[in-house]
């Protein structure tokens, strides 16, 4: 038939057309895949430049944080202090240089020292006084006041070259000391990293000799991503969870794939409640709320028994964290707590009211998949003590500026760091709303323990000051700890030697080995 | 003396199945058209004129079948195959198609659509084909045949837009034109243009004609004989001089009488569906004449002089 | 020649009734939601990411809930909402239409010239523009999907003016010394409300459609309500674990915003009989 | 010819001005104060020092009335100064060219399968007309008109991505990446294409000129290329404009889905994060680029529609 014959011919046009679409394109695609050997292909949440993991990579702090959050040499090698903690002594290490041959020098870590830490919240810039340069490799800084916490600090201190940075607090030449060098960047897509030969940690050189850096923000991607090979591991660069928790059975079940989850280093996710105005300033309700909610069901259900359940603030493990849980699942002592604030349920519809205003929660939550998830069940196990809540998923910025407000009874918020001390000075003492909520400075006695561990660097000292805070956090619960969120890299089985450092921002692959 | 028909159709029958039912739109027609003679088709819109014509030329649209026999030049059309209907048409019947505003592609060139003509007549090389288009549009009397082949056909008013399209059925060497409608919806000048071209068509080819038109007083003015049609078949067919002077069916005497100048009478009521017509003769719902004899039985074409045919029990 | 049957006209009316058939049920599922399936917010942690069964046709959502009864819930609100929004752009557009058809002169130009602008702005764009300013909240929603809807209508409304500005009936009202107000109100307005219907019926469907894309990307409908997009969106992060939860609202989604675009194209039909007759 | 061209161009001058006025007014009103958001993301844990906000604000020039603040970003647009982001400092410039190449290709190969599939359904359909073929596709047109693009895409990321593996489910490394979204795309907007073509060739197939040219002889092949394929441009043209106008929109979801680097993703961040300079600048090269595809369209049509063409010489 003709009509048959013309639409064979259109056909075969529209065929020809799309495979020289598909043809040209695919051509491109294949360029690709001519590998060079030992590279590693990582998937990460965010723009190379935009985390705050990445750029470990390519720089190298100040000192090493070590297992317990304590710390150790690096970039500094030893270091002395005065005895009230008011002068300390730095000596730097000898023939560092960067990437593009300049030398790591006194005025280098002068600058990086006074520079970077409105950037990186470190407590010590408001009570240094001057770093002085004593001789090419020694630094002597100076405080007004006693800072125990100096050394800790500089930890977060990622040394860059003084030309490198503009006004901002932006990198702007992505040179450093450290083991790669990033070859390529696209924004919001890639980065190449290729090792620095000339690495100056002989010990820490890592066998790697390329990193592939993809961007993929979407979670479910992510995890399709490593499944089907296209990148080697997942999870590696960021400090928070990155999977879907429903989604780590079924990975661990995976032959071809090595999942592990971090047990040692991490946040405990905390909800904040908000002491300081509307029905959560009543403390009785606020027991209420930390006993009434039974952690094990939670991980165990919208968690898929991923997250380990928890009461506490900081995990057992870290230097000053508290003695034991106080804060368990008790259903009775949380209606009892009600009750003892005049809450009764009178008319029999499951909601207690006092006064005959029916007790009710705002609670903002930051939109995730797990937020919105451990919101619904939180509003569900509320609701099986008496209390009625108000649940609202809000994008990122509009709950910060809703939080900032103060316009609210319970929200997502920030955890308590590993490095205790240091978030004392940032959101520990704080009785201020700011992003995530309000702070746990909850009362006086928080300032006056907050100036005793700073003056110190007495580990002992601190540690009984500590034992007091964690009194008060117990007593008065400014924040609700939830479960402890894992940080869980997911990579191919045939890599070896990947890890998580205790240093949340660090990323180290000097073991790592492609078999 | 008898001269040698060029078309004779007889027994045919072409319908249109729609999911409503089968439209019958040409039943039962036979007509002959002589060489040189120019036959004219009346009736009103949608009477099944138009599509007599098509099936004629086989280009009826798909959901339409035809039956009965088409001799043109001795050769039944009916069994021809598309390929060969296709050489036939265009070379050996020309047409001139109905509405001429619309007839020729508005984003093509003239040169281009009367090129097609040629090419499809005997393929040409590009100088010849200008000079036999130019010669075309001439016969045709265009002023100046080049401007008109380099321009678009929206340049062009509509009674050159007809007389391009005859000059592309003169390529050919038509034994048969078929005309369209060429004067619908034509003021009165350009209805004077038509017939000019018509003739001068005929002058150029001698062919024989079949004029389709609702216009009798066009069809008086320029055909040999005339064939009229209501609902379907024909009911009156004579020569010229018949019909005008002794129109016989009720219904070709109230055409007469809606003309302008017999004093614009319509004839009352509306032509039946083609989907369910009526039992008995198709015009009795609205003849005055009516009888009991003409609502239950169909009337057949009797002749009543050797011309001149009348499908009517009253005659 | 023939190659294939045409449907006799009964057939083709049984088919079309059957449509209907299903939009109705469709439609009565979605208004009676909340009696039909009450429990679309029950959460048992028991029954967590079930896959569909006779039980649970569509499977349970990571709390254990009914996705069917979720989804016709889901969909009383989208309905609900584009009805809201789709009369208030009407109001809007049937208003600007019908001023600026029948003024004509200056303020037909500038209505024009703002449709125009309008129209620069791809309305998922804008909308979601519209509400970062306003706030992400289910009256947002309707507000910002109103306003970037009227201009639709008020192009088909101005167009029907012109027309009906012109006839007869129109004129001799206008010769009587009826004013502007009484004739657009009396004369105008309700022949140019029969060629919009189809559009507005069309429409309903877009709403859906558009409130579901913007509750997707979370500029939407908030989570405590059910909403197809929104549910989609909780659907999309099980998708390794649990790809069939996308199917139910997907599903449901489309046949019912296919079923309206069908009763608006029938309307144009029963409007517009040329349309058919080309078929022909 | 140039001088329709530089006119048209010239009448858009309003437009333009009063969409970029929207799109300042829309961020103007926004809640928030912008120097608040700058000196959050300048310095993320500096606190509320009221003298570093007045130095931004001043900065900002937030004390200007709303005219002037307009007419200072107005002004800088037109030298082509379209301010530095919140977030990152970059120029907004900088970030819309970068970004502006992944939507077009994005839209482009949207409207490629867009045409091809709409042409040849198309036309399948209105050469087996009213068969049960044609039913077939009809109904498949009108589902597919129904359905949403993101659940298209969601779906085609489990089928081609988590089942098949043969496209990678997110982000952008090789052209290869557009294939999927750009599918989806042009999927979800074929369908008034099919609907077009279907009717647009049943119409054609109708007209006069072909009946002409069946009755001069032409096979329905010739009457097909040479007619009929000519005369459906006008209206595929006036629907690719459309298209393509719709797609860059509706892209903005799509490329949110695939994480592709495009505007949308980056407006709807932008949005989200409150960096009113790239939310703006964003808007504003939204309406233009719209307006343009517009024009570019009409320009177009005159030079396939003889007709179209005479009027507009005739106006001059």
């Amino acid at each position: 038939m003709k009509k048959g014959i013309r639409a064979l011919a259109l056909l075969v046009i529209v065929a020809v057309l799309v495979t020289g679409f598909t043809g040209c394109t695919g051509a491109k695609a294949d360029d690709k895949a001519s590998a060079v050997e030992q590279t590693l292909v990582v998937g990460g949440a965010k723009d190379f430049k935009n985390g705050s993991e990445p750029k470990t990579l390519i720089f190298d702090s100040l000192m090493d944080s070590l297992e317990d959050m304590s710390s150790g040499p690096r970039l500094v090698t030893e270091w002395q202090n005065n005895g009230d903690f008011t002068e300390f002594t730095l000596k730097l290490k000898e023939g560092v240089t960067f990437s593009n041959g300049e030398k790591f020098t006194a005025e280098v870590a002068k600058f990086n020292i006074e520079y970077w830490p409105v950037y990186r919240d470190c407590g010590y810039i408001k009570k240094i006084k001057n770093v002085d340069i004593v001789d090419d490799k020694t630094l002597k800084v100076n405080f007004t006041e006693s800072y125990g916490n100096f050394i800790d600090e500089l930890s977060k201190i990622w040394v860059t070259l003084p030309t490198a940075v503009d006004a901002k607090g932006n990198i702007t030449d992505w040179i450093g000391t450290g083991p790669y060098v990033l070859q390529d960047y696209q924004a919001d897509m890639s980065a190449t990293l290729i090792r620095n030969e000339t690495y100056w940690r002989t010990d820490k050189m890592p066998g790697i000799t390329k990193i592939d850096y993809k961007v993929i923000t979407d979670e479910n991607s992510r995890v399709m991503a490593v499944k089907s090979g296209d990148v080697d591991v997942i999870g590696l660069t960021e400090h928070y969870t990155v999977l879907p928790f429903a989604d780590v059975p079924d990975l661990q079940a995976n032959k071809d794939l090595n999942v592990s989850v971090c047990e040692d280093y991490g946040t405990i996710t905390t909800y904040s409640l908000n002491w300081a105005k509307g029905v959560c300033s009543d403390p009785n309700v606020r027991k209420a709320i930390a006993l009434g909610i039974d952690r094990d069901m939670l991980t165990s259900t919208v968690l898929y028994g991923i997250p380990v359940p928890t009461s506490r603030y900081v995990l057992a493990s870290y230097k000053f964290s508290q003695k034991d849980e106080v804060l368990k699942y008790d259903l009775t002592k949380a209606k009892a707590a009600l009750e003892v604030s005049g809450y009764k349920d009178s008319d029999g519809d499951g909601i207690v009211e006092k006064d005959g205003q029916k007790l009710s929660l705002k609670m903002v939550v930051s939109d995730s998949q797990v937020n919105r998830s451990v919101g619904v069940f939180l509003q569900d196990a509320l609701k099986k003590i008496g209390i009625a809540v108000d649940l609202q998923v809000l994008d990122a910025t509009t709950t910060k500026t809703t939080l900032k407000a103060g316009d609210f009874d319970m929200s997502t918020s920030h955890p308590w760091t590993g490095t205790v001390v240091s978030y004392l000075y940032w959101r520990g003492n704080s009785s201020a709303y700011d992003d995530y909520g309000i702070g746990y400075g909850v009362n006086e006695e928080m300032n006056t323990l907050t100036e005793a561990v700073s003056v110190t660097g007495d580990d002992k000292v601190r540690e009984a000051e500590f034992d007091k805070i964690w009194k008060i956090q117990n007593d008065s619960i400014a924040g609700v700890p939830l479960y402890f969120s894992q940080r869980i890299f997911v990579s191919q089985k045939n890599i070896e030697g990947l890890k998580f450092c205790p240093n949340t921002s660090e990323v180290d692959l000097s073991d790592v080995v492609i078999k | 003396m008898k001269t040698e028909s060029v078309l004779k159709i007889s027994n045919l029958n072409t319908y249109f199945q729609t999911p409503d039912g089968n439209v019958l739109a040409v039943c039962d027609v036979d007509i002959e058209i002589k060489k040189g003679e120019i036959v004219g088709l009346i009736g009103e819109t949608g009477c099944g004129k138009s599509v007599l014509g098509e099936s004629v030329l086989k280009v009826l649209p798909e959901n339409a079948v035809s039956t009965g026999s088409i001799l043109f030049q001795n050769e039944e059309l009916m069994d021809l195959q598309q390929k060969r209907m296709r050489e036939i048409r265009g070379r050996k019947i020309a047409v001139i198609p109905q509405n001429p505003s619309e007839a020729l592609n508005p984003l093509i060139k003239n040169k281009k659509q009367i090129f097609e003509a040629i090419d499809h007549n005997q393929k040409q090389l590009g100088s010849d084909k200008k000079k036999q288009a130019i010669g075309l549009l001439k016969k045709m009397h265009f002023k100046e045949p080049g401007q008109v082949l380099d321009s678009y056909p929206h340049r062009l008013s509509g009674g050159m837009k007809q007389r391009v399209l005859a000059a592309m059925g003169l390529c050919g060497n038509p034994s048969l034109l078929i005309a369209d409608e060429p004067t619908k919806g034509l003021d009165a000048i350009v209805r004077s243009q038509v017939i000019e071209t018509l003739m001068l068509f005929k002058e150029n080819t001698g062919t024989a004609m079949m004029l389709i038109t609702h216009d009798l007083n066009f069809a008086v003015k320029v055909c040999d004989r005339i064939a009229v049609m209501y609902a379907g078949e024909l009911i009156e067919m004579g020569s010229c001089s018949e019909i005008y002077n002794k129109p016989i069916h009720p219904y070709l005497m109230g055409l007469f009488m809606a003309q302008p100048e017999n004093g614009l009478v319509p004839i009352e009521g509306t032509s039946p569906s083609l989907i369910n017509l009526p039992q008995g003769c198709r015009f009795h719902e609205r003849c005055e004449k009516a009888s009991e004899k003409c609502r239950h039985f169909h009337p057949q074409m009797k002749k009543l002089t050797l011309t001149h045919e009348v499908r009517c029990w009253n005659p | 020649m023939r190659k294939f049957k045409l449907k006799t006209k009964k057939q083709h009316q049984q088919l079309i009734w059957l449509w209907w058939g299903l939009l109705a049920l469709l439609l009565v599922l979605i208004i009676f939601a909340p009696v039909i399936f009450p429990e679309s917010n029950t959460i048992d942690y028991a029954r967590q990411l079930q896959k569909p069964s006779l039980q649970h046709w569509f499977g349970t959502d990571e709390f254990g809930r009914d996705l069917l009864s979720r989804v016709f819930n889901g969909m009383r609100t989208s309905l609900l909402y584009s009805l809201i929004i789709e009369a208030i752009a009407l109001g809007i557009g049937l208003m600007v239409g019908l001023v600026s058809g029948y003024m004509g002169g200056r303020i037909d130009g500038f209505f024009s010239y703002i449709m125009n602008v309008f129209q620069a702005f791809p309305t998922t764009v804008a909308a979601i523009a519209l509400i970062a300013v306003l706030g992400t909240s289910d009256l947002t929603l309707i507000v910002v999907l109103s306003v970037m809807g009227w201009v639709a209508y008020a192009r088909i409304v101005r167009s029907e003016t012109l027309i009906f500005k012109e006839r007869d009936f129109v004129l001799g009202a206008r010769a009587s010394g009826a004013n502007s107000v009484y004739i657009l109100g009396k004369h105008i307005c309700p022949n140019v409300l029969l060629p919009v219907l189809p559009l507005a019926t069309l429409m309903i469907g877009h709403g859906i459609m558009a409130i579901a894309s913007l509750s997707f990307l979370g500029f939407g409908v908030q989570p405590p309500n059910a909403e197809i997009g929104l549910m989609l969106k909780d659907s999309a992060m099980f998708i390794n674990r649990a790809p069939w939860l996308l199917v139910g609202p997907g599903l449901v989604l489309a046949m019912v915003v296919a079923l309206i675009n069908a009763l608006g194209d029938a309307i144009r039909d029963k409007l517009d009989p040329q349309q058919q007759m080309v078929e022909l | 010819m140039k001088k329709i061209i530089i006119n048209r161009i010239v009448m858009l001058i309003p437009t333009v001005i009063t969409i970029a006025f929207l799109a300042f007014s829309i961020m103007y009103f926004s809640p928030g104060n912008p120097a608040e958001i700058l000196m959050h993301y300048r310095n993320p844990e500096g606190g509320t020092d009221p003298a570093a906000l007045a130095h931004y604000e001043e900065m900002l020039g937030l004390d200007d009335p709303f005219l002037t603040q307009f007419q200072n970003w107005f002004t800088g647009i037109v030298s082509g100064d379209f301010g530095e982001s919140f977030k990152t400092g970059n120029p907004v410039a900088e970030e819309f060219f970068y970004r502006i190449g992944y939507t077009l290709m994005l839209s482009l190969t949207g409207l490629f399968f867009s045409l091809i599939i709409g042409i040849t359904l198309g036309f399948i359909s209105a050469e087996f007309k009213d068969s049960w073929l044609d039913n077939l596709l009809r109904l498949t047109q009108s589902i597919k008109m129904s359905i949403p693009s993101f659940w298209l895409a969601l779906f085609f990321i489990y089928i081609f991505s988590t089942q098949l593996r043969w496209f990678s489910a997110f982000g952008y490394n090789s052209p290869k990446d557009l294939i999927l979204p750009g599918l989806v795309l042009g999927l979800s907007n074929s369908s008034r294409m099919v609907r077009l073509v279907r009717t647009c060739i049943l119409e054609e197939k109708g007209s006069g000129y072909v009946y002409t040219a069946r009755v001069k002889g032409l096979s329905e092949n010739q009457i097909f290329f040479r007619h009929i394929l000519k005369n459906i441009t006008l209206p595929i043209i006036t629907l690719t404009g459309v298209s393509l106008v719709s797609m860059i929109g509706g892209s903005l979801i799509i490329e949110n889905i695939f994480g592709l680097p495009g505007i949308g993703t980056y407006l709807v961040s932008a949005i989200m994060a409150k960096d009113y300079p790239v939310s703006m600048g964003f808007l504003f090269a939204y309406g233009v680029i719209i307006v343009f595809i517009n024009l570019f369209i009409d320009i177009l049509y005159q030079f396939v529609d003889p007709r179209v063409r005479d009027c507009a010489n005739a106006e001059i």
